[in-house]
């Protein structure tokens, strides 16, 4: 490994592909010019993988953005230079910088399900990136889509170029955008968190073939992203970001061996690591019987398509049979990939879909309740949505937000109720003076605080937690989940945490079960699960967890089929059942043949 | 798809009957009677009541109703009271005529609407911008009798680019159908864009961009597409509002379509046309909402017919 | 900046509205002469009606009636219309529209066939019926048009509804027990305003417009009360012999429409927190 | 009494005359409405006809014809030789079937009623009979017609558009679709219709009278608004504007010396009025209905449309027979209006409704008879509804007053008597009846029948009769008449013929058969 990095980083030998200098980038908002970016600087050879990382806001978008020429309106390069090949990008005229976009320099976004033009297929948008640099004809153009295609082994190549985005998985589409980028063999690619909106499992295929790839064309890589885990697996050299300016730039060695300032430190101490958690051990709360929430062969399907009657010939089996407690004072995880049914438990829990078999709460069964039964369940079950922005509506101040479930359950007077979120507020970490503010007024850490205050406000037993962390940095992850187990500690509240990211699970579950296809493979404590997974999904996903230490890399694993096994079924058909078996202690896992 | 059609058609057909209802029974509370302008101002009495009773009028309403029902799934729509023809035969030979206006004024509509709406919003912000939502107030706020004169006036008279009304070529078209149109562009300017303003936020042309495609593919490739779904489901709403503008279109203009009739119809209560237009007016309407949820996933493969 | 010039520009909007409410209210004082009186020296010998200036700021109409007075009081008549018919019509728009996005279920699917009926109704044929069958007065002439115009708005509000309640903080919403009304009326509507913004504004020259057209067909407000519609549509074909008497109402009707909008506009920024007058 | 051609008429060409109003029907039974009058007209021949561009009656398909004595039985012999367009010979069994055909109450036709006098007409009307039994074949050239009472106007209902003769076997062909394919006698057959676009008349080259028409064919494009029409007569393509000119138009043509030139003004036999509701209160009050009369200054509303029209004093037009000339009628004056009021104890005034038909100048002019009563202390609101509404409003006797304008009584035919029977006597003050202000004075009734019973229609013995009616009339005051409108027609620069042939009384807006081109 290390043979390769020196290779491919020879210390000021060849000219550097990219060198930017004092670069400055500013936004002109009412008239005031505010620098977004300031004074970066730094080297990029062919064939390296540079790593921008940072926190969210800390302007690594922005900088690629710059170099791209692609920069909004109100937003420009204000001072320094950045070089390709000598020739300085943000000075280009605008026609001959569009020739060298998507040619010398490309780029691939972080948000693949909306990155791709959805009413176009994905053929004419490959031909048409290329036709756009080179006279070729359509059909010839064709062939090279083809051809970049079959480079990011999607199957099937030929049906995708028919197919439309959403017809696509979000791997794929990440694919077809790197085939698009990669198509005209660019002297510089620039991924912009290009894993982030992926499962673990499909993170860790479209990191390979970006590292394959790389080796096979010689292109050079800035990788922007503020998982430490994936820069480690992936980088030549790091730049450390925050506020807009350069705090650190080291080989990726150096920096995670020995960073040099105290931001980088705090940031590598923040990312969680898989085997941290059993160092937080705290003791099970014991399986008393009464449980906070019980699912008893839970089922959700969703009935799609039609027939001549408008009666649904397709039913999605959302959750499939699925059983367990939650005990108070315990978080119990729910893990998987995209898909397999972990929001629908969630919902299903809140009563936000309807589902068959038995949901308890504190005792008393979801189904066939009256008005004044839900809303009185709902005082005991909260929830924190994934993305804080979208969970909270913009139109209100963030104090009436959280105020809201006590004014719906009729909780205390006005005064009673601003004394309360105040409290709330500070509680979650929050000034108290805040509180008149609108959503768009925080940042993305500061909204899931205040999701999370407002499902406190009514004191519940349990709060479903559904990805509350992932949209969130690392140090900011961080000190949520902190909040979370202080929270748990001081009102002995239970959690159902749901996430994919299995190094934060393992830090902060006491049990969890491993969903696969709408139903649970494997399930028992943490330490049964982590320390002896017994399934070969749960493998599967312990495996593919980027590991934030650049002397560990992994070694590109053999294909897979990418195609997930759908769990929509036609009606009347029946979805294969597993079958759990106790293998000692609690610790469940699915037959597998 | 097939499944949906036919549950689509059958709604259409349930719609259309309850238009067929109200439009019976308001015209038969309405206070004129059909048989005082038939029989003339010298009738008798005697007379009158013959006429009534030979046309049925003096049935109870639900008959009546029955009656005109029956006789319209067969396709007959009755005879005309004044004129004593089918109905049917007058509307056919004024239909092809309307309905070539309509899709003329839709086009240009469309044409005119959503350039501007585009032009608005590439350059939003702007005074041009600002100057074309001012143009798309007057579009709307504009009387369709005057702009049709003027622009009469203007292009046929002084110009003399275009024949001064009529009906037959291509270029006798231009006219009228840009009139219809000029009310629903100043719609559709202002909702193309809002529509644009929201796609051109959006990621994929910002992928598009990094492609190294020009500005004007960008626009026309990639964001024009996706801004035009959520106009398309609104033509179909629009065949209901041109319904009225086209009496004033046709009759500035001498175009031989349907508006004129039930114009007449109307003024002197010759109940089977005003039936029988409001008939073909609410298919027309029926047809055009279902034409655009049929495209729509056309255009949007995303959207799959249910 | 430009946020500055939006200010300035809804502050026209507001004077331009004030101004026409003004001269709606004070009418009876400030109007040179009474809106009906055919004047004698209004007409030339001939019957032409008199151009802008001297005595008649605005000129005179075919029957010798000073223009001004007209349209101080036709202000009056057009803002009944263009405000509260419309407002009538956008607020039935939007309930229909509303409670069938998020009701769904049969009393959704009822009220969305029903919509779909009367979208497929010729309109200016209801109106007629309706009109012929009650005597035309203002105010029913007003219910009128409300009763045919509602039926756009409701469509688009359904369909802005329908992709609301899909959104996440509706659904958060729910999980703290919220029953729908609450929902309903503190969350989504809100939420419409922009939409409404647009939709009430063109609303305004269409209505006022179509109450014209009703005049013209003999079922709208009864002459000689003056409305901008019909000063218009009385005067149609004189647009080049007497351009004032088409020119003037119906600027006055676009300044209206303007002038509504600019304040719509101000008031979605004002009520929009998120919006930070970047579009 | 025959016309003289006019020596200066050269045969050929095509005109083109429009209309905004598409042409509901060319059946001579049902056509009622003022454009397809004049076009009936030319394609259908009646046994009597009018002198091109006058009122005088003369012989059509009738070579001569006979009266008995006691003006019952009129004998018509028919022309040798006329041929239908289909090319049969027209024979005295048309006649008779055609007479047949418009009474019967299974054609529907609004004309029937003119017939009333022709003996077995009520048979007819009941349905007890399908041939009238007043009408006789008594050989081929010859029709005798019997009346059950003696019927003045005889003869000018044998020249109405209703009393056509039709041949048999082509309206058993088309049915009820005979009014668009019609065949008649006429001048012009039709050649080409396309609904709502234009129907083409050809010549008839077989016409029964000699050298005319002159014209190959007259084109007429409907649908078309009036100022469209006048702005394609100024680039010379229109030759006649069917619906005149229109009044936003007018003050432009009539200052341009070279348009003016082309206008032909005429008289018509039209009268513009306002019904005041005898049986509603207050206006069964003759001071009433007296003070509304002097209040209405006529002089102001001729104005108002620009002049157009003459005011009138009295029912009847001056150009018709039995106009009662040098009466004043009810002078305008407010202050004699007031008395009027105070003599009936209503000098607060009162409030009322005024009817009028909705398409302008009609609102127009009721506003200007509002603003008059207003000046006496009447309130008057105005009710501006379509034609069928109005004239429902009228007949159901719920309208107070209404303005005839739109609606209005341009004469069927050149007669003292078609002003009165059903608009101001007994026969039509029934209920849904036209005669819109309940008038009923059963002993003027008898005076117009007494006026009828005489056989010869321009007797100045029944002239005066008839003057008398309408004097007796006015002393009731159950009508305000307030113009008498003029004809205006416009032509292009081509257009040739006497200028009577353009303000024809009975064909407009020109008798076709007369007129011709001089290109
Ligand atoms: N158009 C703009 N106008 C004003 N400020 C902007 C604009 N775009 C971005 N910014 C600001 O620039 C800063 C840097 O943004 P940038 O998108 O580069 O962050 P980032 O490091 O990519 O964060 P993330 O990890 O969330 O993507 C942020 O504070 C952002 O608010
Ligand atoms: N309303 C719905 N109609 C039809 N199918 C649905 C609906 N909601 C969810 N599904 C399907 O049910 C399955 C489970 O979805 P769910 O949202 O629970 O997955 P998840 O495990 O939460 O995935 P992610 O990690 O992406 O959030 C998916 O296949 C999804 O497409
Ligand atoms: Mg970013
Ligand atoms: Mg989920």
């Amino acid at each position: 490994m290390t043979a390769l990095h020196s290779a491919a980083a020879p210390e000021g030998a060849a000219e550097p592909l990219l060198r930017v200098r004092d670069l400055t980038v500013s936004v002109r908002d009412r008239g005031v010019v505010r620098p977004l970016v300031a004074g970066l600087s730094f080297d990029l050879h062919g064939g390296e993988t540079l790593a921008i990382a940072g926190e969210s806001g800390s302007g690594k978008s922005i900088t690629s953005l710059a170099l791209m020429g692609l920069l909004p309106n109100n937003v420009s390069v204000t001072s320094g230079q950045a070089l390709l090949d000598g020739i300085d990008l943000p000075s280009l005229p605008e026609a001959r910088m569009r020739a060298w976009r998507g040619a010398r320099l490309a780029m691939i976004f972080q948000e693949p399900m909306t990155s791709l033009n959805p009413v176009q297929n994905i053929g004419d948008q490959l031909t048409e990136a290329i036709r756009a640099h080179e006279p070729v004809s359509r059909r010839d153009a064709a062939a090279q889509a083809l051809v970049a295609l079959r480079k990011v082994r999607i199957p099937e190549p030929e049906r995708r170029m028919r197919q439309y985005p959403h017809e696509l998985s979000g791997g794929m589409r990440q694919r077809v955008m790197i085939a698009m980028a990669l198509a005209l063999r660019p002297a510089l690619l620039i991924a912009d968190e290009p894993t982030t909106a992926l499962d673990v499992t499909v993170q860790r295929e479209v990191l390979d073939l970006l590292r394959e790839l790389q080796t096979e064309t010689g292109t050079a890589i800035i990788l922007i992203t503020h998982d430490m885990g994936v820069v480690a697996e992936t980088a030549d050299r790091v730049v450390v970001m925050r506020q807009g300016r350069m705090v650190e730039s080291a080989p990726v060695e150096t920096l995670f061996a020995t960073p040099s300032q105290d931001y980088t430190r705090a940031l590598l101490a923040a990312v969680p690591r898989l085997g941290a958690g059993a160092a937080r051990a705290k003791p099970l709360p014991p399986a008393t019987p009464a449980p906070v929430a019980r699912l008893m062969d839970v089922q959700v399907h969703f009935d799609i398509g039609a027939n001549f009657l408008g009666q649904a010939t397709h039913r999605v089996h959302a959750v499939e049979g699925v059983s367990f407690d939650i005990r108070p004072g315990e978080t119990f995880g729910l893990v998987g990939e995209s898909g397999c049914g972990k929001s629908t438990i969630a919902k299903a829990l809140a009563g936000l879909v309807p589902h068959e078999g038995r949901v308890e709460v504190d005792g008393k069964a979801l189904a066939g309740l009256t008005v004044q039964g839900r809303r009185a369940i709902c005082r005991d079950i909260q929830m924190v949505f994934q993305d804080p922005m979208a969970a909270l509506d913009p139109r209100m101040t963030v104090g009436v937000a959280v105020a809201e479930p006590m004014v719906i359950h009729g909780i205390g007077t006005a005064e009673e109720r601003h004394a309360r979120v105040a409290d709330l507020f500070q509680r979650v970490g929050l000034n108290p003076e805040q509180m008149s503010r609108y959503p768009h007024e925080f940042s993305g850490g500061q909204r899931q605080r205040i999701c999370i205050a407002r499902a406190l406000s009514l004191r519940p037993k349990l709060i479903i937690c559904d990805e509350s962390v992932s949209a969130l940095d690392v140090s900011v992850q961080a000190q949520v989940l902190d909040l979370l187990a202080e929270l748990q500690r001081e009102t002995g509240v239970s959690y159902l945490f749901i996430s994919h990211d299995m190094a934060v699970v393992e830090n902060v579950v006491d049990r969890l079960g491993v969903m696969y296809m709408g139903q649970i493979v494997e399930m028992g404590t943490r330490d049964q699960v982590f320390g002896n997974p017994r399934h070969s999904y749960t493998t599967r996903l312990l495996d593919a967890v980027p590991i934030p230490d650049p002397t560990r890399r992994m070694p590109p694993r053999p294909e897979r089929d990418l195609d997930l096994p759908s769990p929509i079924r036609p009606i009347g058909e029946a979805s294969r059942r597993v079958r759990m078996r106790n293998i000692g202690e609690e610790h469940f896992v699915a037959e597998e043949d | 798809m097939a499944g949906y059609l036919f549950r689509r058609l059958v709604q259409s057909a349930l719609i259309l009957l309850g238009v067929s209802f109200i439009t019976f029974v308001l015209l038969y509370v309405l206070p004129a009677d059909p048989v005082r302008q038939i029989a003339g101002r010298s009738a008798t009495a005697q007379t009158v009541e013959n006429i009534r009773t030979q046309l049925g009028l003096d049935q109870p309403l639900l008959v009546q109703y029955g009656r005109y029902l029956a006789g319209l799934v067969q396709g007959d729509m009755g005879r005309s009271y004044l004129q004593k023809t089918e109905v049917s035969t007058l509307i056919a030979a004024r239909l092809p005529a309307s309905l070539l206006l309509m899709v003329g004024g839709i086009a240009c509509e469309l044409v005119i609407g959503l350039t501007l709406g585009v032009v608005a919003a590439v350059w939003r912000g702007r005074p041009l911008d600002q100057g074309l939502m001012v143009t798309s107030f007057v579009a709307v706020s504009a009387p369709q009798f005057v702009v049709g004169l003027l622009l009469l006036y203007v292009f046929a008279v002084q110009l003399g680019w275009f024949p001064i009304g009529g009906y037959g070529t291509a270029a006798h078209l231009v006219l009228p159908a840009v009139t219809l149109g000029i009310m629903g562009s100043g719609w559709y300017s202002r909702m193309m864009r809002s529509s644009m303003i929201d796609v051109l936020r959006q990621d994929y042309i910002r992928t598009a961009r990094a492609k190294g495609l020009t500005r004007s593919r960008v626009l026309m490739r990639h964001a024009l597409p996706n801004a035009i779904l959520p106009i398309i489901a609104m033509i179909g709403i629009d065949i209901g509002i041109f319904m009225g503008g086209i009496v004033v279109v046709e009759s500035v203009f001498g175009w031989p379509g349907i508006g004129q009739l039930a114009w007449q119809a109307i003024q002197r209560v010759d109940i089977p046309i005003i039936m029988g237009v409001t008939m073909v007016s609410a298919a027309a309407i029926v047809l055009g909402n279902l034409l655009a949820d049929i495209i729509t996933p056309l255009v949007d493969p995303r959207i799959r017919l249910r | 900046m430009r946020r500055l010039l939006r200010r300035k520009l809804a502050l026209f909007g507001c004077a331009i509205i004030v101004l026409v409410v003004g001269g709606a209210v004070l009418a009876p004082w400030i109007a040179p002469y009474p809106p009906d009186e055919q004047l004698f020296e209004g007409l030339t010998l001939l019957g032409e009606p008199l151009p802008p200036g001297g005595d008649f700021l605005m000129g005179t109409d075919l029957l010798g009636r000073d223009l001004l007075s007209r349209m101080l009081y036709g202000a009056q008549t057009s803002l009944i219309i263009g405000v509260v018919a419309n407002g009538v019509a956008l607020v039935i728009g939007t309930l229909v529209g509303v409670l069938a996005g998020f009701m769904r279920g049969w009393i959704g699917a009822v009220l969305m066939r029903f919509t779909d009926l009367m979208m497929a109704f010729p309109a200016l044929l209801l109106a007629i019926c309706l009109a012929a069958i009650f005597q035309p007065s203002l105010w029913i002439v007003a219910m009128v048009i409300a009763l045919v115009n509602w039926v756009q708005t409701a469509r688009v509000v359904y369909t802005e509804t329908t992709a609301l309640s899909e959104r996440e903080f509706i659904a958060a919403e729910k999980t703290l027990g919220a029953s729908r009304s609450r929902i309903l009326f503190r969350h989504i509507l809100p939420h419409l305003v922009p939409t409404l913004i647009v939709w009430g504004t063109l609303g305004i020259s269409v209505t006022v417009l179509l109450e014209a057209t009703l005049s013209y067909l003999g079922v709208g407000v009864q002459p000689p009360t003056p409305s901008w519609g019909n000063i218009i549509f009385e005067n149609q074909t004189y647009f080049q012999a007497a351009p004032w008497l088409v020119f003037i109402p119906g600027a006055a009707i676009l300044l209206l429409a303007l002038a509504f909008n600019l304040v719509g506009d101000a008031l979605r920024d004002v009520l929009d927190p998120t919006q930070r007058g970047n579009d | 009494q025959e016309y003289t051609p006019d020596p200066n008429a050269k045969p050929g060409g095509m005109i083109t005359v429009t209309y905004k109003d598409d042409v509901a029907t060319l059946d001579p039974a049902i056509g009622y409405d003022w454009q397809n009058w004049s076009m009936i007209k030319s394609l259908f021949d009646g046994l009597m006809d009018y002198v091109p561009g006058t009122t005088e009656l003369r012989p059509g398909l009738a070579s001569a014809y006979e009266i008995n004595e006691n003006g019952t039985v009129f004998t018509f012999t028919l022309r040798e030789g006329v041929t239908f367009h289909n090319g049969r010979v027209m024979t005295a069994e048309d006649v008779k079937y055609s007479l047949d055909r418009v009474t019967n109450p299974e054609t529907q036709s609004p004309g029937a009623g003119f017939f009333a006098s022709i003996a077995g007409y009520d048979e007819m009307a009941s349905g007890t009979a399908t041939s009238l039994s007043g009408v006789e074949v008594i050989d081929p050239q010859t029709v005798k017609i019997t009346l059950s009472r003696p019927d003045a106007t005889f003869l000018h209902v044998m020249a109405l558009n209703f009393a056509s003769v039709v041949p048999k076997e082509a309206v058993e062909e088309y049915g009820t679709d005979f009014g668009k394919h019609p065949v008649g006698t006429g001048a012009f057959k039709l050649g080409e219709w396309s609904i709502g676009q234009r129907l083409v008349f050809e010549k008839n080259a077989d016409y029964w009278r000699d050298g005319v028409p002159y014209l190959d064919g007259v084109t007429f494009e409907v649908g078309q608004e009036p100022i469209v029409a006048l702005l394609r007569l100024q680039q010379g393509e229109v030759d006649v504007p069917g619906d005149g000119i229109p009044p936003a138009k007018f003050q432009e043509v009539m200052g341009d010396p070279e348009q003016a030139a082309r206008v032909v003004e005429g008289g018509q036999l039209h009268t513009g009025y306002i019904t005041l509701n005898v049986a509603m209160e207050p206006l069964d009050k003759l001071p009433v209905r007296e003070a509304i009369n002097m209040a209405i200054n006529k002089e102001r509303i001729t104005q108002i449309i620009n002049g157009r029209a003459v005011p009138a004093t009295q029912p009847l037009p001056p150009s018709m027979p039995g106009y009662t000339e040098g009466y004043e009628g009810y002078a305008f004056g407010v202050e004699a209006a007031k008395a009027k009021l105070e003599e009936a104890g209503l000098s607060d005034g009162f409030s009322t409704e005024l009817y009028v038909m909705n398409t302008d100048p009609n609102p127009r002019i009721a506003q200007a008879i509002q603003q008059d009563l207003k000046a006496i202390g009447v309130d008057v609101d105005i009710r501006s509804l379509a034609q069928a509404n109005v004239i429902e409003a009228g007949g159901a006797g719920q309208a107070p007053m209404i303005w005839s304008g739109g609606m209005a009584w341009i004469a069927d035919f050149p007669d003292p008597s078609n002003f009165y029977g059903p608009i101001l006597g007994c026969a039509g003050a029934g209920e849904g009846g036209w005669n819109w202000s309940k008038f009923c004075d059963e002993s003027i009734d008898d005076m117009a029948t007494k006026a009828d019973s005489m056989t010869d229609p321009s007797d100045p013995e029944r002239l005066k009769m008839w003057s008398d009616v309408y004097m007796k009339v006015m002393e009731e005051a159950p009508w305000v008449p307030v113009f008498n409108e003029q004809r205006y027609t416009m032509k292009s620069a081509r257009m040739g013929g006497d200028d009577a042939l353009y303000v024809d009384p009975v064909s407009i807006p020109v008798n076709y058969d007369y007129v011709y081109v001089t290109e």
